[in-house]
């Protein structure tokens, strides 16, 4: 993560030397700091920040779509022209591992649509998830382990 | 006198230590001090009698006008002496009577304060001194009347005496500032002088009310005289000293001290007396049907008071005269008496009449002293009491008061015989049981009596000798210029003396054919069946009862009532306020544009309380509470206070959380109504009405314009004095940061308090 | 450009408002508590969330946009966490789901909470 | 409260909370805030600690005992008025400064410490007598 | 100096208890901190009354704010007459908790607490600002209900319950009215009200204000229908904790009722002080009617709390500078009186094994006759016998009440004398007379020597107090007539407070950081 | 604006007066809470309502605009509510101890300071 | 502030108080423990909402901070909420096996 430290003092230095302490000019600084280090990715072989960075990005990206998704479809199933309301409390198991993981697909579940994590089997290999859409618990499942859990994954490890 | 008076409170403070260091002289040695005393007052008759009062004044309380001055006149002296002289042989008498009881010194503390009390009380001439010292009379008369405590009578009667007197006490105190007030003076020498204006005054009437009710408590008038027998459960020196010749005869003395002052008016005569003529012939009648010899003597002792107090109502010259000389001579004979029935008791065992009798051969000084001392009480000659009641007779007679006259014939007659019965059976009649293992008492016990019985002997034969100092008590009851007298045991064959000769027909026809009159005297009881002992418990229990149900009606434990009264009491004093005061106004509506989400705000924060109530259960509270807890927060935002805002939301949450911890060890709410029926309308009256009333304060508190100087100086001098920015926030710790130094006590206190209720805990029972 | 943004605002804020409210009425009218949490969850968040970048847009300065920026992230944060409370809180009491629920894989098992906090 | 996402939201909240505590603290004298906001949310961070981990998981994190801090905090708050009086005589509370620095922001710093002691002492005893 | 003085009272006992609560795991330190600052406030009190009887009325503006902008502390003859006697009360109270008091409690931070209380009182004293009185009205709350409920017995917490809820909604009420006083005048120091109030054009509004300071402040001082919080609560807990509740709480009521009503609300005093008056006389009776129905001798002291606020309030709604004298006077003497009779009830209940029931009492005669004679002095004092310090207040309001033709009151002041007179009689009666009807559980004796003084001396130092007040009341006569005429008149009060607009003081620091300031 | 607080405030007195006359300990203490919101909103009103312009000084001013709304109360009420909120907790802790000690929250029911006398 | 955005504002306010209104009547209608709690859970959200709209619509940007607290706190009380129920739940779970 040290990477993410010179990458800040770089933004800093931009708008240290653009005099220009604002949103933009952090953003800016940021951004082209990023692109330089990237540039000069061969000097810190083994490094995981780019892809976490560009990762955990595209993830908040999809998260933010997703949760404008689910909301549109709460919307439509409150006004009562959605798809049937048909709830069913699903168990899906885990290949997330840490705490983080773990939290971090749960409440992606929870912001996602249709879902809604319950709870963490004490042996954390199952999360229970309620599903508002969910006429087949099977499709499910396997939507949420292929969609989010795989992002998650994927980002992280 | 103040020395005196200080003398005699320093032998009382030394009286225990004295009496553990010399158990058998102690009381001879405390004796001198009030024998002293009495010297010193003798020493100043000469002087009073020529007219002229001693005077002595020491400051106390200027700032009230109270100071403690003293006044020496005939009838203080007469008093004083009295007081001096009968102490003096009380304390020696004691200490024979009282032998190797472990509280003697203690009681000779008692009745040193006492003495020293009555003395005070009857040289004052400050009012407020004379009230301090009658009160003084009346605690230390309860100490000494509860003197044999373990006894539960004892305590009762004590507790009886304390309270007639003290309610006395409470209309002294009342009476005594009103005429203070009304005269402009506090001191009775500067009232006496403006007594024809208090007696033209339009609260003349309550004066004498309070004045007269002090006097009579203190002096066991009828109806107040039921205390007096029941004293006599002190021990006889009390009894002789207290209940004969001192204590009782304060009210008389407050009478005779304020005739010049309040008497001679219409009033005055009749309720003196009325009183008195009826409690001469209730203490004579009952003196008959007693066969307790001290509750014989106690009973007279209320006649005695009762033609005392008659004598002041009729207030003539003569009627004076003669109450002074049956004052002094009552004193005598009835302390001689009180201490020769003492010594009876004290040698034979019992003071009951059935059981006494042939004592003369066991006991021949203690009859010789009875004997002379009846003689007196029966007023025969030539003792000091005879001429007593000559002078009665002869001024009563001379002023035709027929009444009277018949009251003061019987009351005499009644003495007579109770005279007859005190000596003749006892000590001539046939020996008891008791007299087998009787014995005569030694000098301690029947020095008093010798001394008082002497003395009625020898001023009767020598009538010369006390004459100045009665005619100078008469003078200062009178209140006049002082009035030659000329006294003698002879005075001819006068009216008086016939009555005298019918008293004593009349008294030894009473006397002998005692069991008759007895069992008529108990008819006429049964007839007027007044148990003043049964009433007093009676009135006392009524009060008691009154205590215990307006007590258990108010304070009855539950708080649901408590807070009901509260807000009763809330709703309507703030109810009439608006009422009787008026003052509402209506600021008059003024809807704008951000009203809409003030009154979205609003009916949240009312939702939220209607929820509240309606909650069955406490979650269901807690939430409705939370809504309007968050609504309130959104006000305090949109009304522009930030921090306000910010801390109702933090508050409310910790407030919420702190529930929670709390209520997850709590029960559920208990199913069913909170409360009944009519509570909840009662309830329901008391909430609508202060949410009502509150709102109406508001509004008009809302039309009226409020001064913004103090926040305009904590906007301008924020920044520039006090460096912040945020006004209010340099409020809180700057302008006016002491309240929040003591918030922030309230705070630490309540941290404490909570770790204090949860950890610091006793064991059951009461012990850590 | 000032205009436009301000457009922006307006919308953002009006779309916010939109969701906040299709939020409430989503808590009132589906069926049972867990659907509502969908409701409150999701759209709740969004409007939430849609409100506070129109506020980060409408003031000046990095201060607005950081804090607004952290008002975001803690409500993301913060909704599922508090969701998986309530969800499980509701889970637990045994309350009887809605009647058109349809499986329940968790009833009955070893990690149904209701049965776990009875131990 | 054995909730792993729970613990685990805590513990990226947590920092957050304390520092937004101080944030708020020290620029309460020129903004909203100050020090009873702040020890408001500081103490309810550790709260949520406890909540989430457990009380002795707290006071480990804590390290000092609440009632220490609350009289330190008492302490803190009484002090910083005797400055003035001391250096002029001038009466209690008579703010000094010196620089940025001046004895009403002492004081709001013993507020600080008193209502994060008070409240933490309360959520304390109250969830370790749960645990009994 | 002086501006020191008047804030002393506050500021020695909140450290003390600062550091009491630093040194919460000592009890030892914490004895010897709260010896230490009672006999500092002691001390204080004592010279700022001198002062302020030499000098005429203190005031200090705290933080240098001027007088109606900042927070003003003034010292005028009642609040350093009450000051002192508090901090009199506190240190016996205090010295009487260092032998009495149990470790449990002391674990649980008796003495901090107390001294919380103790700032609280003191702070009600001085201040000169109406939102101040009532932020140390809350700090006294917080701390009685600490006190009170401390040790955690079952009726200290049933009795607390009752105090708390009762109290909270008495907090609530005061707060209402200081926020509409401050509503209609925009001010919060009570001599600026002063002057504000009358200027108000709606009088009436003022008047319902007035009555709703009448409600809250009667509450705290327990005065009819509000009193029941008292004698639900007493009784229950340690007994220094009773004493000084029993000495101080409601006296600041009635001081916060006399401060109130002569300065601020003068306006309509035909109907508010006509209130009080009614409220005095029920409260009278009904408190004394209370205490001969007690069977328990706290109890019945508690109840007759209540009949002797009636007394002092009724003082106060006569108002002539004679009545407020006479109201002043009897304070002291009945805040020292109560504190001595709690501490010597808890003597009688340690001779006697636990038990106050004064019924089952007896023998004390014999046990302890020397306490007898100790406890005859506050007993007597009580019931208003002369020459003792209950005997001057009643004097002074009968003549007072008398003066001003309040024969009604003046009655009912007399018969609740008599009863109380009643009540003392049969205390004596029962505790000293009566034989023991079982052998003591507990002598005196088997507490060690040093924690036998700790008991006794208190009770003889409150004792050897009321005896000289009696015995020599000018000096406490003149102070109170200084009370009563500058209650009646206040201009001098007013005037001390804004009469002089004090300039910033320059200071050294202050001289330096103008620059560096934005 | 002020009306209506007056009549929200008068509202909100009327619901905790109602509850505090309950015999239930834990809704005393509600009303409690009602009532001291009630006072707050009080306070703040009788200061006089603005709508937002909250008592901070600008950039690059030295005074409080006046305008703004008015401090004082402000700061009286966080006082307040500071006050309210410790005095609150005692009381709920002490709620948890009566029960311990009683067995009961009816506050009918607590006769132990006062016991019942026996007629 | 152009006439737009005030209008847009002011359709935001009345919006999120409705929001306010209805979500208030579900915490308070109910009918379980669980729905009041989404409703509180949600009231808080839309608080802040409305907390962040009065930023823009007062032009004070010192309301976010306060947004920014309540959605911290706000998540706290949601979790004590949810904790107490779990606590009640467990209590009501072990009874029968007592008995
Ligand atoms: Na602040
Ligand atoms: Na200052």
């Amino acid at each position: 993560m040290n990477l993410l430290v010179v990458n800040l003092l770089l933004a800093l230095a931009w708008m240290a030397v653009n005099a220009s302490f604002n949103l933009m000019g952090f953003i800016a600084g940021f951004i082209l700091g990023h692109l330089i280090l990237w540039l000069a990715r061969p000097l810190f072989p083994g490094e995981r920040y780019f892809r976490r960075t560009w990762g955990g990005c595209a993830y908040m990206l999809w998260l933010v779509k997703e949760i404008f998704v689910s909301a549109w479809a709460v919307a439509k199933s409150v006004i009562g022209v959605g798809d049937a309301v048909k709830p069913a409390v699903i168990a899906i198991p885990l290949d997330a591992k840490t705490d983080f993981e773990i939290t971090l697909l749960a409440c992606s579940i929870t912001l996602t649509p249709g879902t809604l994590s319950m709870d963490v089997s004490p042996d954390r290999r199952t999360l229970y998830i309620h599903a508002m859409f969910a006429a087949d618990p099977d499709t499910v499942r396997a939507e949420t382990k292929a969609g989010m859990e795989r992002r998650i994954l994927e980002m992280l490890r | 006198m103040l020395t005196a008076i200080l003398a005699i409170i320093l032998a009382a403070a030394v009286a225990p230590t004295l009496n553990r260091l010399l158990p058998a002289l102690s009381h001879w040695v405390l004796a001198l001090v009030p024998l002293s005393a009495a010297l010193w007052f003798a020493l100043q008759v000469p002087g009073v009698v020529a007219g002229v009062p001693v005077l002595e004044t020491a400051s106390w309380a200027p700032s009230l006008g109270v100071a403690l001055s003293f006044r020496l006149d005939g009838l203080s002296l007469l008093f004083a002496l009295l007081i001096c002289g009968i102490g003096a042989f009380v304390v020696i008498y004691s200490g024979g009577y009282l032998r190797g009881h472990p509280r003697e010194g203690r009681f000779h503390l008692f009745i040193l304060s006492f003495m020293a009390a009555m003395l005070g009380l009857v040289t004052a001439d400050d009012l407020i001194s004379l009230f301090v010292f009658w009160e003084l009379t009346s605690i230390t008369s309860f100490m000494l009347i509860g003197f044999n405590h373990e006894d539960a009578r004892s305590r009762r009667s004590a507790i009886q005496a304390l309270l007639v007197t003290g309610g006395g006490g409470m209309a002294l105190l009342a009476g005594l500032v009103l005429m203070g007030m009304a005269s402009g003076h506090w001191t009775l020498s500067a009232i006496a002088a403006s007594g024809a204006d208090l007696r033209a005054h339009v609260l003349y009437p309550a004066m004498l009310v309070l004045l007269l009710l002090a006097a009579f408590t203190k002096s066991a008038q009828v109806p107040f005289h039921f205390w007096l027998p029941n004293a006599m459960d002190a021990p006889t020196p009390v009894s002789a000293y207290l209940h004969s010749a001192t204590m009782v005869k304060a009210g008389v003395y407050l009478l005779a001290r304020l005739n010049p002052t309040l008497g001679g008016t219409e009033p005055w005569f009749w309720a003196l007396t009325l009183a008195g003529g009826v409690t001469a012939l209730w203490g004579s009648a009952m003196a008959l049907r007693s066969t307790d010899l001290k509750k014989i003597l106690a009973y007279t002792t209320l006649m005695a008071l009762g033609v005392l107090v008659l004598l002041i109502g009729i207030g003539s010259d003569g009627a004076l005269v003669a109450f002074a000389g049956f004052l002094l001579a009552h004193s005598l004979y009835k302390g001689a008496l009180f201490m020769a029935a003492g010594s009876v008791d004290h040698g034979s065992g019992t003071r009951e009449l059935g059981e006494l009798g042939g004592l003369w051969s066991k006991m021949p000084a203690t009859g010789l002293f009875i004997a002379i001392a009846a003689l007196s009480m029966a007023g025969l000659p030539p003792l000091l009491g005879f001429v007593a009641k000559e002078l009665i007779y002869e001024d009563v007679f001379r002023n035709g008061h027929m009444v009277a006259l018949a009251v003061l014939l019987l009351a005499n007659a009644a003495m007579v015989a109770t005279a007859a019965t005190l000596f003749l059976k006892p000590f001539l009649g046939a020996p008891t049981k008791a007299a087998g293992h009787a014995h005569e008492s030694g000098p301690a016990l029947l020095a008093g009596p010798a001394v008082l019985a002497g003395l009625s002997l020898l001023f009767g034969l020598w009538i010369a000798l006390p004459q100045g100092l009665l005619g100078a008590t008469a003078d200062a009851v009178r209140g006049g210029a002082p009035q030659s007298l000329n006294l003698h045991l002879w005075h001819g064959l006068t009216p008086a003396l016939g009555l005298s000769g019918l008293t004593l027909a009349l008294g030894m026809a009473l006397y002998f054919g005692l069991s008759p009159v007895k069992n008529s005297l108990a008819a006429i009881q049964r007839l007027t069946r007044i148990d003043h002992d049964r009433a007093w418990d009676c009135l006392l229990s009524l009060l008691q009862g009154t205590a215990n149900r307006i007590t258990s009606a108010l304070q009855d434990g539950v708080l649901q009532r408590y807070l009901a009264w509260i807000f009763a009491g809330i709703l309507l004093l703030l109810g009439a306020t608006l009422v009787m005061r008026g003052g509402f106004t209506w600021p008059g509506i003024r809807l704008d544009g951000d009203d809409g989400l003030g009154i979205v705000l609003a009916l949240l924060m009312l939702g939220g309380t209607a929820g509240a109530i309606r909650a069955r259960s406490r979650m269901e509270a807690v939430l409705s509470l939370a809504i309007t807890g968050m609504s309130v927060a959104l006000f305090f935002l949109l009304s522009g206070a930030p921090d306000v805002g910010i801390t109702q939301l933090m508050v409310e949450t910790l407030s919420t959380i702190i529930l929670v911890l709390v209520m997850a060890k709590l029960p559920m709410l208990p199913p069913g109504p909170d409360r009944s029926r009519p509570a909840k309308l009662f309830h329901s009256v008391l909430a609508l009405g202060i949410g009502g009333v509150v709102t109406v304060i508001l509004l008009a508190v809302l039309d009226q314009p409020l001064a913004m100087d103090l926040s305009r100086f904590f906007g301008d001098t924020s920044l520039v004095e006090a460096y912040g920015r945020n006004v209010v926030n340099v409020i809180l710790v700057d302008f006016r940061g002491f309240d929040t130094l003591g918030e922030i006590t309230v705070v630490a206190c309540a941290g404490l308090g909570v770790f204090a209720l949860l950890r610091a805990r006793m064991g059951k029972g009461g012990q850590p | 450009m000032a205009d436009l943004i301000q457009a922006l605002i307006g919308i953002l804020a009006v779309g916010g408002a939109v969701f906040c409210l299709i939020a409430a009425i989503g808590v009132v009218r589906l069926p049972d508590a867990l659907t509502r949490m969908h409701a409150s969850s999701k759209a709740g968040t969004l409007g939430c969330g849609l409100i506070l970048l129109s506020v980060a847009l409408f003031f000046p300065g990095i201060d607005v946009v950081a804090r607004a920026a952290a008002a975001i992230l803690f409500l993301l944060l913060t909704t599922p966490v508090s969701a998986h409370m309530i969800g499980r809180a509701i889970y637990a009491t045994g309350a009887p789901l809605w009647k058109g629920t349809g499986v329940d894989e968790l009833k009955g098992t070893q990690d149904d909470p209701a049965r776990r906090l009875g131990q | 409260m054995d909730s792993l996402i729970l613990r685990t939201g805590v513990r990226l909240l947590l920092p957050l909370m304390l520092l937004f505590s101080i944030f708020i603290l020290w620029r309460g004298h020129n903004e909203p805030g100050g020090g009873f906001v702040g020890g408001l949310i500081c103490a309810v961070g550790f709260a949520l600690h406890a909540l989430a981990f457990g009380v002795r998981a707290m006071r480990l994190l804590l390290k000092v005992d609440p009632r220490t801090v609350l009289g330190a905090g008492l302490l803190v708050g009484i002090l910083p008025g005797f400055v003035g009086g001391l250096l002029s005589g001038a009466p209690y509370m008579t703010s000094q400064w010196l620089g940025a620095v001046g004895t009403p922001l002492l004081f709001d710093i013993g507020v600080y410490l008193v209502v994060v002691g008070a409240i933490l002492t309360m959520v304390e005893t109250l969830m370790e007598e749960g645990e009994d | 100096m002086n501006a020191w003085l008047t804030a002393a009272p506050i500021l020695i006992p909140m450290l003390t208890a600062a550091l009491c609560m630093v040194a919460w795991k000592h009890p030892v330190v914490q004895r010897g901190l709260s010896l230490l600052g009672s006999i500092a406030l002691v001390a204080a009190g004592g010279a700022l009354l001198s002062i302020v009887l030499n000098q005429g009325i203190q005031v200090v503006q705290m933080g240098a704010w001027a007088a109606p902008f900042g927070i003003t502390l003034v010292a005028d003859p009642l609040s350093a007459l009450m000051v002192l006697i508090a901090a009199v009360m506190g240190f016996c109270v205090a010295l009487h908790a260092l032998g009495d008091i149990d470790p449990v409690r002391e674990k649980g931070g008796h003495h901090a607490v107390f001294q919380i209380l103790m700032t609280g009182v003191c702070g009600a004293f001085v201040t000169g600002d109406l939102f101040n009185l009532y932020v140390w009205f809350e700090v006294m709350l917080i701390s009685s209900f600490v006190l009170l409920s401390l040790g955690g017995l079952r009726e200290q917490i049933d009795a607390a319950i009752k105090y708390v809820a009762i109290n909270m909604v008495a907090t609530a009420c005061l707060l209402l009215a200081v926020a509409l006083l401050y509503g209609v005048t925009g001010t919060l120091n009570m001599a600026d009200l002063s002057i504000r109030v009358p200027e108000v054009p709606n009088q009436p509004v003022i008047s319902a204000i007035a009555v709703l300071f009448i409600i809250a402040f009667g509450m705290k001082a327990a005065l009819f229908p509000f009193f029941f919080w008292l004698p639900a609560t007493y009784h229950t807990p340690s007994v220094a904790v009773q004493a000084i509740f029993a000495g101080l709480l409601t006296k600041v009521g009635v001081y916060a009722l006399m401060r109130v009503f002569t300065l601020i609300f003068t306006g309509d005093s035909g109907w508010t002080h006509g209130i009080l008056m009614v409220m005095a006389g029920i409260t009278m009776i009904v408190g004394v009617l209370g205490s001969l129905a007690a069977r328990d001798l706290n109890r019945a002291w508690s109840w007759q709390v209540v009949a002797h606020i009636g007394s002092m309030v009724m003082g106060l709604a006569i108002a002539t500078p004679l009545a407020l004298a006479a109201a002043a006077f009897y304070m002291v003497h009945d805040i020292i009186v109560k504190t001595n009779l709690f501490l010597g009830a808890g003597l009688v209940r340690r001779l006697a094994g636990g038990s106050t029931d004064y019924a089952r009492l007896g023998g004390l005669f014999k046990t302890a006759p020397w306490l007898c004679l100790l406890l005859f002095v506050p007993l007597g004092s009580l019931a208003g016998f002369p020459p003792l310090s209950g005997f001057w207040g009643k004097l002074l309001l009968v003549r007072a009440g008398l003066e001003t033709e309040h024969y009604v009151m003046v009655g009912l002041l007399l018969v609740t004398g008599l009863l109380t007179i009643w009540l003392v009689g049969r205390v004596w009666a029962e505790m000293v007379w009566k034989a023991p009807a079982e052998p003591p559980a507990m002598a005196i004796s088997t507490l060690s020597f040093g924690r036998t003084y700790l008991l006794i001396l208190p009770l003889l130092l409150l004792s050897l107090i009321t005896v000289s007040i009696g015995l020599q009341p000018e000096r406490l006569l003149n102070l109170a007539g200084q009370v009563g005429h500058s209650l009646t008149d206040t201009s001098a009060y007013v005037q001390a407070v804004l009469g002089t607009t004090p300039s910033p003081q320059p200071t050294l620091l202050g001289a330096l950081e103008t620059e560096a300031m934005p | 604006m002020e009306v209506i607080m007056a009549l929200a405030v008068g509202g909100m007195v009327a619901g905790a007066v109602y509850l505090i006359l309950s015999r239930q300990y834990l809704r005393v203490m509600f009303g409690v809470i009602l009532l001291s919101n009630a006072v707050n909103v009080a306070i703040l009103t009788v200061g006089r309502l603005t709508t937002g312009n909250p008592p901070l000084i600008a950039q690059g001013t030295e005074v409080m605009d006046h305008a703004a709304a008015n401090p004082l109360p402000q700061a009286l009420v966080l006082t307040a509510i500071v006050i309210g909120f410790s005095l609150l907790a005692f009381a709920l802790v002490l709620g948890y101890r009566a029960y311990q000690e009683m067995g009961t929250l009816d506050t009918s029911a607590m006769r132990v300071a006062e016991p019942e006398e026996k007629p | 502030m152009t006439v737009f955005l005030e209008t847009c504002l002011a359709v935001s306010v009345g919006l999120v108080a409705i929001a306010l209104v209805l979500t208030a009547i579900r915490v308070l209608r109910g009918p379980t423990e669980g729905d009041r709690i989404v409703a509180i859970d949600l009231f808080g959200v839309l608080a802040v909402a409305m907390i962040a709209i009065f930023a823009i619509w007062l032009g004070e940007q010192v309301f976010l901070d306060a947004a920014i607290a309540l959605a911290l706190v706000a998540f706290f009380g949601t979790i004590a909420y949810a904790r107490f129920v779990e606590h009640k739940a467990a209590l009501k779970a072990k009874e029968p096996s007592d008995g």
